[in-house]
């Protein structure tokens, strides 16, 4: 097929700003009369708030007030709470904040407030309070229990309790010495298939722990924000990869109607599923300034944007994999424990999906439950659950296919999915799959064949390793709302409530608008970042899913105004709508195209005929958001608004394969990629330049996940030592391959008007399972069982020195 | 309570009960009562984007508080406030330095450039700018102004720079949106390298 | 001045690090003064008395076995009081290790001299009765084989011994040694208050230590110094400072 | 913990005479606070980890700035930032160790404004201690990273004396190879330190790093002519390429004669608290070929004796590798 604006590269209208200084980050607007405001966070683990005395703090001048729990609604765990007061679990949660003139002064007054704690027992590793009469991270539990209703991903929901779960020691220790724990409890388990008899069917059978250690999402920008009141409504300048989708969320955690609320957030200093939803902390900004009645920044620094910032779950796991002498993965199971933090929670389930699909095994088991402990909260980060499982996943299955005498890629291709692919527990469909062509794409790039027969030993001090990585994420939702308004000039405002995350998927969706209209781009405009611009609601963004969701919302919100606009051309040359056509920007009888007019002229009669035409009136079924952006713009031009009711069926896969050449120093343990090369199953390529940014950005997260980024906790005294970028050793320029080649494989999805799936995720899976693998295959077949793998472990393997790398810990080092 | 203090009014104190005379000499640091005359003033002229600005700066400020919150040149961006990330990046006699890691005392005598400084007076976007909005070099953007500045200095001083060099010079600007191949693109096309 | 000094634990509460160093200056000053008030009265001040000659026949006073104790332990001591100090003086030597050598050895000899004191000497000898308070204020009393001040002073630096190897002990299980690594802490407070006695002590054994060197120079006392490193005195000396009534010398 | 992140008000002195200089930094003592490049100085103050009264910035002082050839050597003013030791043509021809080590300082920035003086003089990186802990080295009584489950893989391995820090500089275990003399100005005059003696431990001195106490100020340092144009060898390896901290560092002179070393420099960083002369294995190549032979006979000498912690044995091997590459003479 060809197109107009799919598919071709455009530059999104936000990068002028980004590379001018003008772009505005929440931490970037002032306001006049505006109070800084700064937080006091906790030096404990676990325990409680006895007493505050902030009488010397308030006394001082310039301070304009405290904000502490007691000014919140009431929270019950396992909620993450904005201030901690009754329980305090992990060091850096939030206690109160304190305004001031400036910065300084706030942070002064900060070492003036005492507050007097008591402690309780704290827990930084999972399995130490599975363990019966280990410590418990709440006093009430160690793992969330829901009552109704499932919570949003890396979220907590009401109708959630704190828990217990307890193993026994031997079940414990069995599970740390990579043995099946028998009989121990789980929070969660599925099962489809008959498990037992298709590993009778196996011909090659391994069983294997690992760990993946908790990663902080440490984005750049941190979560700062402005927030002011004006006439009863308050004006909210804040960090989030979503848009729209979090108003109503924000106003509720602000107790405002959500008609008061303007939520603005042109830019996003990235997220990684740390600002998907409204994040706690927002509600003081909000609430702070409307008691102080002063604009408020709540200014988050670097330490405190670890602390509350979120992580992602460190998992340690036990899989059983059985291959059938066919190439096939005829059953798995798996058992995984998730470490929560202090909240949020785990993905093991998640990761047991990633398994599914990416294996297509005749059946499976996954057992999993997710510990509470006394670190930072846990949320959703780039592929949870998923991605840490290809990373430790693809050496594992290295290792069978290397045993059952399968060469790697064509054994992931024998049990990739297809069209008829089944994913998880329900094993439901996919809406498509084209992962064994990428396979085929990804290898012929990077030359699978020729590189596999290289010899592994390059020089006496280095060896080569060649790897294999896939990635996967559900990429697609439905059911959110498209706007486009037509000014009287001819100008088209593609409206979007898409959250503008770094990802340019807010630009690219609308270009699925442009494409249906036909339009010039020159001649459209993307609105979009502030809410006072009158956004529709759209749908957030995370897990992938914007590109699938929104090129169809935006893509019903055309078809409603083409649709329109012919009826208004109807209105003035009579004839059926189906005699209409559009082109050129016109709307003509397709008979004779001189009876037409431009989409401006069209826009002109809208107004002048109202109803529906000029957003005097709209469909019931679009969210109050929408509706209330209509009503903004009645009258104003050609309104098309739309829900979009398109069919959808089954899982929309966004899918990835990588391969990575290394060259590894035995005797440093360090390692250089020579060749990466990526293939991105995501339907359609609806923005080149873009998908290369996600693919590349994708493959450093999962160089970093597989070699760098770590978590880093004191046992002994709760203590966080990668609260910095330099601790947590995010990958630098220095740390990635001089050149990436990455490609999508351009064939579309049948359930999106322009074919496009998300592919945010999977960018990161492959990679990091490839460079995992490679790491096995430069190491004579060695398995880590971890992530990351250092140049320490590395040492340490090859010098035979049974230290670090035999004691897997989530959180520790 | 600072160790180093009270071990050094020890040592003090030991010579001052030898020597009565001096005894007052004990307090004399601890107190700070009598400070060295000399201390720099408040009142400041910086030349930043080829304008010298009259500001009030305190002597401990950074660089990167007085251009965001004195100078409205919000484009410089803290990441870290550490030197650790590169996001407040700019350029003072044209080498690339961290604005959170500077006084803006110390830089009294430089020419600071900072992302604002950089388009012609007609509005034309420096070639660096240019090249990375060809290049759809920024990701969420927050790192970008600081990667702007350091391939700005880098060219002043390398007009043709390898890929690899270019590598080096940037290596201390994070992206954690991981578009280094974006930005390397962008300085290889800046340096009219690739078209 | 302060006395106890303070820091934050690993969770920002509040603990005692032990005790303030202004105190050294202060004992180091303080026992200046005393001595030297001591050393000036004496000279000019006080009844001149005829030193007993130290000729004639010589009473056995200390076995060699007690000396080589005593001057193991004034060794170990002042060696310990010079490494302790040291670094909080600013003298740049490496004292970790000689510090708790000394004060091993320190400990050994003690061991042995308890047993020794207790089952082999004259233990009562050492005693402090009642009795012995009027000794100082009635010139018509004589001590027997130890005066008054001597009991005084050996008890003082028993008890401050005692407690310096008592809390010493303590602070050396908490650092890496050849027989074991340093373990957590489980009570930072806890470790405070005994580098608090440590200190404490250290500067009561400074301060002993001072005094018994001063007394141990002083013309009059010497010979007491003499019969620690030779073990006699004369017969002179003992029936001029001594009741052979109470001490019966072999 | 506190979350601080603004530099705490403070006075500020920029003298431009080293005099000046140090009749600022006597009168506040240790309530002063000597500033080069400032990149070891302002996190620990944002951080309210350490504080001081007064800033005193050295950079006006011109007589500590510059590279000059002397005599026996060069002199490298104290205030030559890492970017001119690295490009800098007299240095990278001579000396190219140090170009070398120079040029792996965390990154260009820092590197950009970092000081020869501050990177020898900058404070350990131990992240107890740096996060304000109340530890020995910050004048306390325990430490947190020696212990039985203490967070310690980049800690020492030799020589740990209750501390169990090591020298994050890159620069010192160069100039400690390149016989470097450190010239040290103060109130009572100047003097002249090797650079072995320039750096102390914990067992000496547990709360600094070098021998400059209060009102000392690090003027120059003196390479002497006689490693000029040695062979050479400097590895770093760290977690990361760029903004880290060695793991494991090593800096060798060589002085080779018809392919035998008569003599040799060799030295590790981040092994233990100074800057660590390997002189078994200075010892035992003396007289023999720089070759593969040579690197294999002293296999695991440079790493005999280490008493590694929890996590960082992984240091001994490494350690042994560097030396092995240096003297291999290639990587």
């Amino acid at each position: 097929m060809t197109y107009m604006h799919i598919g071709k590269d455009f530059t999104p209208p936000d990068v002028e700003g980004k590379v001018t200084g003008a772009a505005r980050y929440a931490e970037d607007f002032k306001k006049d009369g505006m109070v800084f405001a700064r937080m006091l966070t906790s030096p404990i683990p676990a325990g409680r708030v006895v007493s505050i005395d902030a009488s010397a703090a308030l006394a001082m001048p310039g301070v304009v007030g405290i904000f502490t729990a007691d000014d919140l609604p009431p929270s019950a765990p396992p909620a993450n709470p904005a201030l901690a007061k009754e329980y305090v679990t992990y060091i850096g949660q939030p206690i109160l904040a304190i305004a001031a003139e400036s910065d300084l002064i706030a942070e002064e007054a900060l070492a003036k407030v005492v507050v007097e704690y008591q402690r309780r027992p704290f827990v930084v590793d999972p399995l130490d309070t599975l363990t019966e009469g280990g410590p418990d991270p709440y006093p009430m539990g160690n793992t969330l229990i829901r009552n109704t209703g499932e919570a949003a991903a890396g979220t907590t929901a009401s109708g959630t309790d704190v828990g217990r779960i307890k193993w026994s020691i031997d079940q414990v220790t069995a599970f740390r010495n990579g043995r099946e724990p028998a009989g121990a409890q789980f929070g969660s388990e599925w099962e489809y298939g008959d498990v037992a008899a298709r590993f009778a069917e196996c011909t090659t059978v391994i069983e294997e722990p690992f760990v993946t250690i908790g990663q902080p999402h440490h984005s750049l920008e941190s979560r700062t924000s402005m927030a002011y009141w004006e006439n009863g409504k308050c004006y909210f300048h804040g960090s989030l990869q979503s848009h729209t989708v979090g108003h109503d969320v924000l106003a509720g955690m602000l107790e405002i109607d959500p008609a008061n609320l303007v939520f603005i957030n042109e830019n996003t200093g990235g997220g990684f599923g740390s600002k998907i939803f409204p994040y706690p902390n927002m509600a003081i900004t909000g609430r702070f300034a409307r008691q102080l009645n002063r604009p408020v920044q709540l200014r988050i620094t670097r330490a405190e944007e670890f602390f509350i910032g979120s992580a992602r779950s460190g998992m340690q796991g036990w899989i059983k994999i059985g291959l059938k002498d066919t190439g096939r993965v005829g059953a798995v199971d798996v058992i995984i424990v998730n470490d929560a933090g202090s909240g949020g929670g785990g993905s093991g389930s998640s990761s047991a999906e990633h398994v599914s699909i990416m294996f297509q095994p005749e059946a499976m088991r996954f057992r999993g439950v997710s510990m509470y402990t006394n670190t930072t909260p846990r949320g959703a980060q780039r592929g949870p659950g998923q991605n840490e499982m290809a990373a430790v996943l693809a050496p594992m299955m290295d290792k069978a296919a290397n045993m059952a005498g399968l060469d790697r890629v064509a054994f992931r291709r024998i049990n990739a999915p297809r069209a008829d692919g089944k994913i998880g527990e329900r094993q439901g469909g996919l809406s498509s799959s084209y992962m064994p062509e990428s396979i085929d794409k990804a290898a012929q790039m990077f030359n699978w064949q020729e590189k596999i027969a290289k010899p592994r030993q390059v020089s006496a001090t280095k060896v080569r390793g060649i790897g294999v990585g896939q990635g996967f994420h559900t990429a697609g939702s439905n059911g959110y709302d498209g706007l486009i308004r037509i000014a009287p000039d001819g100008t088209i405002y593609l409206h979007t409530g898409v959250g503008n995350l770094g990802t340019y998927s807010y630009a690219g969706i609308t270009r699925a608008a442009a494409e249906a209209l036909q339009c010039n781009w020159d001649n459209c405009v993307i609105v979009h970042g502030n809410e006072a611009l009158n956004l529709p609601h759209s749908t957030y963004q995370g897990g992938s899913n914007t590109m699938f969701t929104e090129t169809r919302s935006s893509h019903v919100a055309a078809l409603d105004i083409i649709e329109k606009m012919k009826e208004i051309a109807m209105a003035e040359f009579g004839g059926a709508i189906e005699d209409y056509s559009i082109g050129g920007e016109r709307v003509f009888l397709t008979s004779d195209s001189s009876k037409g007019m431009s989409y401006g002229e069209a826009a002109q009669k809208a107004i002048e005929m109202g109803g529906k035409y000029s957003g005097m009136e709209y469909p019931d079924n679009i969210h109050r958001t929408t509706q209330r952006s209509v009503q903004a713009m009645q009258g104003t031009g050609l309104i098309g608004v739309a829900k979009d009711m398109l069919p959808r069926d089954g899982a929309v896969p966004g899918m990835a394969i990588a391969f990575v050449e290394i060259e590894l120093d035995t005797e440093t343990g360090k390692f250089d990629i020579l060749d990466y090369s990526a293939v991105a199953e995501c339907g359609t390529v609806v923005h080149p330049q873009g998908l290369s940014q996600a693919m590349n950005g994708g493959g450093v997260w999962g160089f970093g996940m597989a070699a760098y980024e770590r978590h880093v906790y004191d046992p002994q005294n709760g203590l966080p030592a990668n609260v910095g970028l330099y601790q947590s050793k995010p990958p630098t320029y220095l740390d990635v391959p001089v050149t990436m080649n990455t490609a999508g494989m351009d064939l579309p999805d049948p359930q999106s008007p322009v074919g496009a799936k998300g592919i945010g995720e999977p960018a990161q899976g492959c990679a990091v399972a490839a460079l995992m693998s490679a790491f096995t295959d430069a190491l004579d077949g060695h398995l880590f069982n971890r992530t990351p793998v250092t140049a320490d472990m590395i040492v340490n393997h090859i010098a035979q020195n049974g230290h670090n790398t035999g004691n897997l810990k989530t959180n520790t080092f | 309570m600072n160790q180093k203090l009270t071990r050094r009014r020890f040592i003090k104190g030991v010579i001052a009960s030898g020597v009565a005379a001096t005894t007052t000499s004990l307090w004399y640091s601890a107190t700070g009562a009598d400070r060295p005359a000399g201390a720099v003033e408040r009142l400041l002229s910086i030349n930043v984007n080829g304008q010298v600005r009259r500001v009030d700066v305190a002597p401990q400020e950074t660089l990167a508080h007085t251009l965001r919150y004195k100078l409205g040149l919000t484009g410089t961006k803290l990441g870290c406030n550490r030197g650790e990330c590169g996001a407040c990046t700019v350029v003072a006699d044209d080498v690339n330095i961290y604005a959170c890691s500077t006084l803006t005392h110390e830089v009294k005598d430089k020419a600071v450039v900072t992302v604002e400084g950089l388009r012609a007076a007609d509005g034309t976007l420096h070639p660096v700018q240019a090249a990375f909005v060809a290049e759809l070099s920024p990701a969420c953007g927050f790192c970008t102004a600081g990667q702007v500045m350091s391939a700005f200095a880098l060219l002043k001083s390398n007009p043709r720079p390898t890929r690899e060099e270019a590598r080096q010079a940037m290596s201390g600007n994070l992206c954690r949106c991981g578009a280094y191949d974006h930005y390397l693109n962008g300085v290889m096309r800046a340096s009219g390298q690739l078209s | 001045m302060e006395i106890i000094r303070y820091r934050r634990d690993v969770w920002g509460q509040e603990v005692i690090l032990g005790v303030s160093w202004d105190l050294l200056w202060l004992v180091a000053v303080t026992a200046f003064l005393l001595l030297a008030a001591h050393a000036i009265f004496m000279a000019a001040l006080a009844k001149k008395k005829a030193m007993p000659s130290a000729e004639g026949k010589r009473v056995r006073r200390h076995e060699g076995i007690d000396r080589a104790f005593h001057w193991i332990m004034a060794g170990s001591v002042l060696v310990l009081i010079f490494t302790g100090i040291a670094p909080i003086i600013g003298l740049r030597i490496s004292w970790l290790n000689i510090h708790w050598i000394a004060g091993l050895i320190l400990s050994f000899v003690c061991i042995f001299h308890t047993i020794r004191a207790l089952f082999w000497q004259d233990f009562k000898s050492m005693l402090l009765g009642p009795a012995d308070f009027k000794e100082p204020f009635d010139d018509t009393i004589k001590p027997g084989k130890y005066s008054f001040e001597q009991k005084g002073m050996h008890w003082a630096m028993t008890v401050l011994v005692v407690a310096v190897i008592a809390t010493g002990i303590t602070l050396f299980l908490h650092i890496d040694s050849p027989w074991w690594d340093r373990p957590s802490v489980e009570n930072e407070a806890t470790l405070g208050i005994f580098f608090l006695l440590h200190g404490i002590s250290t500067l009561g054994l400074i301060a002993f230590t001072a005094i018994h060197i001063y007394f141990a120079v002083r013309p009059e006392k010497r010979f007491y110094t003499r019969s620690m490193v030779k073990g006699w005195i004369s017969e002179d000396e003992l029936n001029t400072n001594h009741d052979t009534d109470k001490w019966k010398p072999e | 913990m506190s979350s601080h992140d603004v530099m705490p008000e403070m006075s500020l002195y920029q003298p431009v005479r080293v005099e000046d200089a140090i009749g600022i930094a006597n009168q506040f003592a240790d309530r002063g606070w000597l500033v080069g490049g400032g990149q070891d100085t302002y996190g620990w103050l944002k951080d309210r980890a350490k504080s001081a009264d007064a800033l005193i910035d050295l950079k006006g002082i011109e007589s500590m700035r510059g590279i000059k050839e002397t005599a026996d050597g060069i002199e490298i003013g104290a205030l030559v930032t890492l970017t001119e030791l690295s490009n800098n043509p007299l240095i990278k021809e001579r000396y190219s160790l140090l170009a070398q080590a120079a040029g792996k300082v965390a990154s260009p920035q820092i590197r950009n404004v970092g000081t020869i003086a501050g990177n020898v003089s900058q404070d350990v990186r131990c992240w107890y201690y740096r996060r304000g802990l109340n530890c020995y080295r910050a004048g306390g009584n325990l430490c947190y990273a020696d212990t039985p489950e203490g967070m310690n893989r980049e800690h020492a391995i030799f020589n740990a004396s209750r501390c169990v820090a090591v020298t994050p500089s890159d620069t010192g275990p160069a100039l400690v190879a390149l016989e470097a003399q450190m010239v040290i100005d103060s109130a009572s005059g100047q003097r002249v330190v090797s650079a072995e003696d320039f750096f102390v431990g914990p067992n000496v001195d547990i709360t600094h790093t070098t021998v400059l106490g209060s009102g000392d100020i690090l003027t120059a340092v003196r390479i002497p002519a006689k490693w000029a144009n040695a062979q050479f060898y400097f590895e770093k390896v760290a977690d990361r390429n760029a903004w880290d901290f060695a793991l494991v560092s090593l800096s060798a002179a060589m002085r080779v004669n018809n392919g035998v070393i008569e003599e040799s420099r060799i030295v590790a960083g981040a092994v233990q608290a100074t800057p660590r002369r390997l002189t078994s294995v200075e010892q035992a190549v003396r007289g023999k070929a720089r070759d593969e032979a040579t690197a294999n006979s002293v296999a695991t000498l440079a790493s005999r004796d280490a008493n590694p912690l929890n996590y960082n044995h992984f240091k001994m091997p490494l350690m042994d590798n560097l030396v092995k590459r240096a003297l291999r003479g290639q990587a």
